[in-house]
């Protein structure tokens, strides 16, 4: 795959909390448009490896690349997500005192300083993506609740709505089916295959029932570096994986 | 005191080749009794000379305010069963109409010189060195013979060394001594090297050519070396100031730093420590005078245990509903103080407490330039050991880990059957009572008003932020640092300006680091 | 802009009151029952400005999640703004009848007027300035806490620690603002004077329009995007950041902003009240002004002027009434909102607070 | 952690309502009281009884109780009994302006006895001379003013400052001086006029240091240090101290600490009464120098029964009582002969009484007020000993008349007050012949 079409490139990244190394020369490549799920132990790096790729926490050593040239470990937050990566964090974090038709309407894509945002108005363009956002996520009826009020799964989905409505490149989804129904977690990989459609998109996950229904590649972090890449089938296989993580 | 040391007297003048000349003394008891205070200075200086035997008594008793004058200008000494005894014979007299003979800074510069002379021939040594001190601040000519006297006797090598000092003095401030003796007499002055010296040199004029040029070398040579005393100077100072603002932030480092409360009402618990020691004051002056030098021994467990109970009610009765919110913490607590400062301004009345400092804590000693007041010393000695037995209660006792271990992860130390109510109340309580010892030491050098904590609440905060909030050498280094800072600018920009410019240091400081100089580390604090 | 129920009633409260108890001031007779003593008069157009300070409070706490505890100092700014106006005002009718110089110069002995005394003998000037040194102050503060992400408890303490360093500057006298005495013995505003009683109801009746304008520009500032934004801001940061939002820029905004309304307060309180010093710059006077917003209700702006009025006439009556106890009052009130009454009074009525 | 914090819910605060109403009642009552009872003269005691000056301003609200009771035991005045009506400006000067107001218009006083501080004092004189009342300013101050509406009952520079220097050049023979104060408009002023006199006097430049601290400063190592090092250039050197009253106890402690006995060094100072020592470890002061125009420890029939009143008056035998009291004491005895004189309580005829009334004071001797609403005092030097007195080593022979504008600074030299009818002008030019306050009669 040449250089061209590699979206996202980290390569010997290493991370260390007070000498505990959180990731360790961890190298992990993903093509534009690709799906990848990722899966490991807990404290494997996971969410250390969402970490360093949006800018919240800095990589002691490697180098982390979007795109063609953009080195990640130049920007901050904002301007990493200004570039179109979106991210959903593991315990849902949604703008509780704002309706969920308004914390969609912030996550929209769009000019993001005071000057601008002081005076917006809401024009009927953005009104039509809300709509359609909260109709591939089905909380239309729930426009006017308070994110607060909404129930696990509808927040999951919620964040997910807005992870849509940035219009990123690049979507980071940590743990989307925790603590949801069989039927819910069915209808998030539908979802997600549906999203991938048009973005490329990261899934970090437990439930090996949920990656297998995405059928995706996968990578398998242990102990903050890759143990195994491959389809989920070729990676259940390994005796390294199994060994480590999926148990006799 | 009195009548031991004039016996002594007796004795010795007797050897003394110089007869007691009769006309002087009655010169002398007649200025003493006259009104007008230049007179009584010049009775003073007659007596000392006249080498009368009971002239010490005298002297002493004038300086003590026991001595007195009937109208007839007879002079009788108070004694200290109250009975009067004439003062020239010593007996015992009932004279009617006396008045007590007064005092004033003159007349007692005048006495001080006078007693110098006199004691120069006491039993021990320390009486003597003292003595040669006041010989040598009189620089009085007229005291060389006296000098010259005991020099050749002296054995003890602190008083010879001071009595060399005074003669030095002596000599080069009366007219008639040799050029060699004045230029070896600045020599010796030179070897001094403290204020005193450079002052005496400093005032000294009309001196022959070669004494001059001694004199400004050796002047030169005292400042130079004061210079370089002068910032070991303002480092003591600051370490002084440093130990106070630690001690003031050390209960905050506690109830702040480690289990995240604000408490506005801390300056209050020191508030309460320093009338803690005023009420254990009170109540031994009046019950056990014997171990009053003790009292501020007696008051440190004392304030501990009264600011620690306070800090305990406070946190039963208020902080403990307002866990995990901060910022009502603060207001609630900033209400607390006003409440306790308004309860002891209506107790203790609104104006100032007198706290004494006992003997062992006041004056101060030279160590070389350096002036070392004891009762700062003391503070930065006292600051340590809190910090030191601070420390180790944390780290060392099963209490201080459960506290540590409540106050990282409430619910997972509930889960592992430690009481944590019981513990938050304690180590809150233990953060009240380090305040309230520190009450005992800022009541030696504050004054002990219901507004006391409120100058040093904001210090605490920034010492403790400053630091890195959960870090005690955090806490420790920021408190000296601030403390040092503050010193050295003080004399370059004026006290005000000097504090202004360490609160916009620190303003610009946190900014560059949020958390402070020791920042607490690791996952826990980035979430 | 539309406005709900809560708003109109405040705007209704806030303006007509004062407009009332200025015409019944200057209409009615001394004797006549209805008439309303010029004590009271000041007192309200106090209360008015303090409650500007309260909004001010509240738009940085309410909604963006800052607890500035030296909310003060900008008031004070504006306060000395004002103040140095109306010293130039005074000319000739000064004790030593000194045309340039304030009476405070000429009795430490200064010769000539300082450079940045200049240009306050203009009205327009002086407003100008009101608006620009708090303005100046709280963006040169702000970039530099909010750009180091200084949140929460280290930024109140740094604010406190701003107010208590501008405390300790404007109590030297080599200042040129008069040191511990500050400035007082006003004698006319724009050529009125300022103790007639026309004038007072005069200033009560700006205050209370100066109040509803800047309750209104709150207003519309939470409502719009820009206010949804600083409400995500407040509860969750560092979701705003992954969201490509710059928190930083957002509270430097807000922060400007109600410096420059607790500006204008401090100014319009300066003729009322008819001495400014270095006393309100006290952590104290910031720390009560929290208060104030607390007992109204956080995050609701009408519960800030609720609160700071309330709280004042509190302080006044206590203070009159039973002057030994209104400490243990006031302290009383701090406990009693924190714990019991998280909402304030404003969460009493079920105001949804934002 | 759920936690059941007793978040009060609706009818829970009706209830604390009703509780609220009861106690505005029981204020209502008390304030109704006050106005029920109209026969009585309403007199204003306006000090601070919180904040950092209630330390020294709580005494002088109990000292006017006191003599308010005394006069109405004596059948108070003009046939009505005298009522006190206290109120607590909290150290905050605004509020002292906002009191002030009320004690005015709305509680209607014939009199206010109050301030302490300067800035107090110019908070509330614009307000006095708006509504025409008369206010007894009971603390030594710094002069430059002479409002008709006040009456200043404490000392000017020239009765406590410059007789201070001149007693320790004459007496200690001193050469250098340290001009230690807080910054604040006090010190300012009379540094600058003492600079002034020991230029005159013929004191070098550089034989005089001054230096300013903030309030309540509490580390005096740096600036005792200064002073014993300025003090060791071979010339006697002293210490005048305009330090706030507050500061006082760690300077001094200080002091003591770093061995600088009266002998060496010999400290004046202009805001250390009895009540300040009461405070401090007084032993190692003995010596160091108090100026006032009054001291506990003068011996006079009037003074031993005012000291008794006193200690039966607060129940406390150690109660001390210090200048600004015996100023209440002088200035309260002048209001009633006013009144009594005049007939009436109303302002301006007061005014024009007080004028000329002489009234004995504590110290012996008797003090008239002068047309420039200052009154006359004996100075008095005392030295500290070790029982916290201080005992006067220097009394000025005669009373002292006040310059209530310094002949030491240029733009005041020329001016004089007089209230009396010809001129009834606080600042009168006696070069140009104008009147330049606005303020006429």
């Amino acid at each position: 795959m040449s250089e061209a079409d590699t979206l996202l490139y980290l390569d010997g990244v290493t991370v260390t909390f007070d000498g505990f190394r959180a990731l360790n020369a961890l190298s992990l490549y993903l093509e534009k448009g690709e799906m990848r799920a990722v899966i490991g132990p807990n404290g494997a790096g996971k969410t250390t490896m969402m970490d360093v790729i949006t800018g919240r926490t800095r990589p002691d050593t490697g180098t982390v690349q979007f795109g063609v040239d953009t080195d990640l470990t130049k920007l901050d937050e904002p301007a990493i997500a200004a570039l179109g990566i979106g991210r959903k964090f593991q315990k849902p974090t949604v703008f509780e005192p704002h309706t969920v038709w308004d914390n969609i309407l912030l996550a929209l894509a769009g000019d993001r300083r005071p000057r601008f945002s002081l005076w917006a108005k809401e024009t009927a363009d953005e009104k039509r993506r809300i709509e359609s956002v909260l109709e591939t996520v089905r909380l239309q009826e729930f426009r006017d609740k308070r994110g607060g009020d909404l129930s696990h799964g509808q927040k999951q989905w919620l964040e997910i709505g807005m992870l849509l409505a940035q219009e990123p490149q690049l979507l980071l989804v940590d743990e989307p089916v925790a603590g949801m129904t069989d039927a819910e977690t069915e209808q998030t990989a539908e979802l997600l295959r549906e999203i991938n459609k048009t973005r490329s998109v990261v899934v970090v996950e437990h439930d090996m029932a949920f990656v297998r229904a995405l059928d995706v590649k996968v990578t398998v972090l242990h102990e903050g570096s890759v143990l195994s890449d491959g389809s989920i089938d070729h990676v259940s296989a390994d005796p390294k994986v199994i060994e480590v993580y999926l148990g006799r | 005191m009195c009548r031991l040391f004039a016996a002594f007297l007796f004795a010795l003048l007797a050897a003394l080749p110089v007869g007691a000349r009769a006309d002087q003394v009655t010169e002398a008891v007649a200025a003493l009794a006259s009104p007008g205070f230049d007179s009584v200075r010049a009775g003073v200086e007659q007596l000392s000379y006249s080498g009368h035997p009971r002239a010490a008594a005298i002297i002493g008793a004038l300086q003590a305010g026991k001595l007195f004058v009937r109208t007839d200008k007879a002079l009788f000494v108070k004694q200290d069963d109250g009975e009067f005894a004439d003062a020239l014979s010593g007996e015992v007299a009932q004279p009617g109409g006396l008045k007590q003979v007064r005092v004033n800074n003159s007349v007692r510069g005048a006495i001080d010189a006078a007693l110098g002379v006199l004691r120069l021939f006491a039993p021990d040594a320390a009486a003597r060195r003292e003595a040669a001190e006041a010989v040598f601040k009189s620089h009085d000519p007229a005291a060389l013979p006296a000098l010259e006297k005991v020099l050749a006797t002296e054995t003890n090598a602190g008083a010879k060394l001071k009595m060399e000092q005074a003669r030095a003095a002596a000599v080069l401030a009366s007219p008639d001594s040799a050029e060699a003796d004045r230029v070896a007499a600045v020599a010796v002055l030179r070897l001094r090297g403290d204020i005193e010296a450079r002052g005496f040199l400093a005032s000294l004029s009309g001196q022959p050519q070669s004494v001059t040029e001694a004199i400004v070398t050796a002047i030169t040579g005292i400042d130079r070396m004061a210079q370089a005393w002068s910032v070991a100077q303002s480092v003591y100072y600051g370490l002084s100031l440093g130990s106070v603002l630690l001690l003031a932030a050390a209960g905050l480092a506690i109830t702040f730093g480690v289990m995240g409360v604000i408490n506005m009402a801390h300056g209050e618990m020191v508030m309460i420590g320093a009338y803690t020691t005023f009420v254990v004051q009170q109540f031994m002056r009046a019950n056990t005078p014997g171990l009053y030098g003790a009292s501020l021994l007696v008051a440190i467990p004392m304030a501990f245990l009264v600011s620690g109970a306070v800090g305990v009610a406070i946190e039963r009765l208020l902080i403990r509903w307002l866990y995990g919110r901060p910022l009502e913490t603060l207001l609630a607590t900033w209400g607390l103080s006003l409440g306790l400062q308004q309860a002891v301004r209506s107790i203790f009345g609104a104006n100032n407490k007198d706290v004494d400092t006992p003997g062992w804590m006041s004056g101060a000693t030279e160590l070389g330039g350096l002036t070392l007041t004891w009762n700062r010393m003391y503070i930065i000695l006292f600051s340590i050991a809190v910090l030191a037995s601070l420390m180790g209660a944390l780290r060392y006792t099963s209490l201080g880990l459960r506290m540590r271990a409540v106050t990282q992860n409430r619910r997972m130390a509930a889960a592992m059957g430690i009481r944590t109510p019981w513990i938050d109340a304690l180590t809150f309580g233990l953060g009240s009572g380090v305040a309230g010892m520190a009450g005992v030491a800022l009541s030696q050098i504050d004054n002990v008003s219901p507004n006391l904590g409120q100058s040093y609440i904001i210090d605490s905060f920034m010492v403790v932020v400053f630091g890195g909030v959960g870090n005690l050498w955090g806490t420790t280094l920021g408190a000296l640092t601030l403390g040092i800072v503050n010193k050295f600018l003080e004399p370059v920009a004026g006290a005000v300006m000097a504090k202004i410019v360490v609160l916009v240091l620190l303003i610009l400081f946190i900014q560059r680091r949020p958390r402070g100089m020791f920042p607490l580390k690791g996952r826990a604090v980035e979430s | 802009m539309k406005l709900d129920r809560t708003a109109w009633l405040t705007l209704g409260l806030t303006f007509g009151v004062p407009l009332c108890l200025a015409l019944l001031n200057q209409s009615t007779a001394l004797s006549s029952a209805l008439h309303v003593p010029t004590y009271v008069i000041a007192l309200a157009g106090k209360y008015l400005c303090f409650a500007m300070l309260a909004l001010a409070v509240d738009l940085v706490w309410g909604f963006a999640g800052i607890l500035s505890l030296g909310h003060a100092a900008f008031f004070a700014l504006g306060g000395y703004a004002m103040g140095m106006y109306l010293m130039r005002q005074i000319g000739t009718r000064g004790v030593y009848g000194n045309p340039m110089l304030p009476d405070f110069m000429v009795f430490l002995g200064w010769k000539e007027l300082p450079w940045y005394w200049h240009g306050f003998e203009w009205f327009g000037f002086a407003c100008f300035m009101v608006v620009l040194v708090p303005g100046i102050l709280a963006l040169v503060f702000g970039y530099l806490a909010f750009r180091s992400r200084v949140t929460g408890v280290y930024l109140s303490i740094i604010t406190q620690a701003l107010t208590y360093a501008l405390l300790l500057a404007f109590f030297r006298n080599d200042m040129g603002f008069g040191g511990n005495n500050g400035m007082t013995d006003f004698k006319d505003i724009l050529g009125f004077s300022v103790q007639a009683d026309s004038t007072r109801s005069a200033l009560l009746v700006i205050s209370a329009m100066f109040l509803c304008g800047q309750y209104l520009v709150a207003r519309y500032v939470v409502r719009s995007r820009f206010g949804k934004v600083l409400i995500a801001v407040r509860d969750t940061e560092s979701r705003t950041r992954f969201l490509g939002y710059r928190p930083e820029s957002y509270k430097l905004v807000v922060w400007v902003l109600s410096a420059i309304m607790a500006g204008i307060g401090g100014a319009l309180y300066v003729p009322q009240v008819g001495i400014i010093n270095p006393s309100e710059f006290a952590p104290a006077n910031s720390i009560e002004a929290v208060i104030w917003v607390a007992v109204g209700g956080r995050g609701t702006l009408s519960g800030a002027i609720l609160g700071a009025v309330i709280v004042n006439f509190g302080k006044t009556w206590f203070t009159g009434v039973l002057p030994e106890y209104w400490l243990y009052a006031l302290g009383a009130l701090f406990i009693f909102v924190t714990l019991c009454l998280p909402k304030g009074v404003m969460g009493l009525f079920g105001r949804r607070t934002a | 952690m759920a936690f059941n914090l007793p978040t009060i819910s609706r009818r829970g605060l009706a209830r604390l309502g009703a509780a609220a109403a009861t106690v505005a009642a029981v204020g209502a009552v008390k304030e109704a009281a006050a106005q029920g009872a109209a026969g009585t003269i309403k007199v204003g005691i306006l000090h601070s009884l919180s904040g950092t000056m209630a330390i020294s301003e709580t005494t002088l609200k109990d000292v006017m109780t006191m003599l308010i009771e005394q006069q109405n035991a004596k059948g108070g005045l003009l046939g009505k009994k005298l009522e006190a009506v206290v109120v607590d400006p909290a150290s905050n000067w605004p509020l002292f302006a906002e009191k002030a107001r009320q004690l005015i218009s709305v509680d209607k006083c014939a009199a206010t006895f109050g301030c302490w501080t300067s800035v107090s004092r110019k908070s509330v004189l614009p307000v006095f001379e708006e509504l025409n009342s008369i206010l007894f300013y009971p603390v030594q101050y710094e002069g430059q003013e002479c409002s008709r509406n006040v009456f200043y009952t404490g000392a000017a520079p020239n009765q406590q400052a410059i007789p201070a220097v001149d007693y320790l050049m004459k007496e200690n023979k001193v050469q250098r001086w340290v001009l230690a104060g807080t910054d604040y408009v006090y010190p300012r002023t009379t540094n600058q006029i003492l600079e002034a006199y020991l230029i005159a006097k013929g004191v070098a430049k550089e034989d005089i240091m001054i230096n300013y601290t903030p309030f309540g400063h509490s580390d005096w190592q740096n600036i005792v240090a200064s002073i014993k090092k300025f003090g060791s250039a071979g010339k006697k050197t002293a210490v005048v101290s305009t330090i706030n009253g507050d500061a006082n106890v760690p300077f001094y402690k200080e002091l003591g600490n770093q061995g600088i006995k009266a002998t060496d060094i010999p400290v004046v100072a202009f805001s250390v009464g009895e009540e300040e020592l009461a405070g401090i470890d007084t032993k190692p002061l003995v010596g160091h120098l108090a100026a006032w125009n009054y001291f506990m420890s003068v011996d006079n029939a009037d003074n031993k029964k005012f000291i008794d009143a006193w200690h039966k008056f607060t129940g406390k035998p150690k109660r001390t009582t210090n200048d600004p009291m015996e100023a209440h004491y002088i200035g309260f005895n002048m209001w009633v002969k006013a009144v009594e004189a005049a007939g009436t309580t109303a302002s301006d005829a007061v005014i024009d009484e007080m004028i000329g009334v002489s009234v004995p004071n504590l110290s012996g001797g008797y003090s008239a007020m002068m047309p420039n609403h200052h009154i006359t005092k004996p100075v008095l030097i005392g030295e500290i000993q070790a029982d916290g007195q201080i005992n006067a080593v220097s009394t000025t022979p005669g009373l002292v008349v006040a310059q209530e504008w310094s002949p030491y600074v240029a733009d005041t030299k020329d001016l004089i007050g007089d209230w009396r009818a010809p001129l009834k002008c606080g600042a009168f030019n006696v070069k140009t012949g104008q009147c330049s306050t606005g303020k006429k009669a």
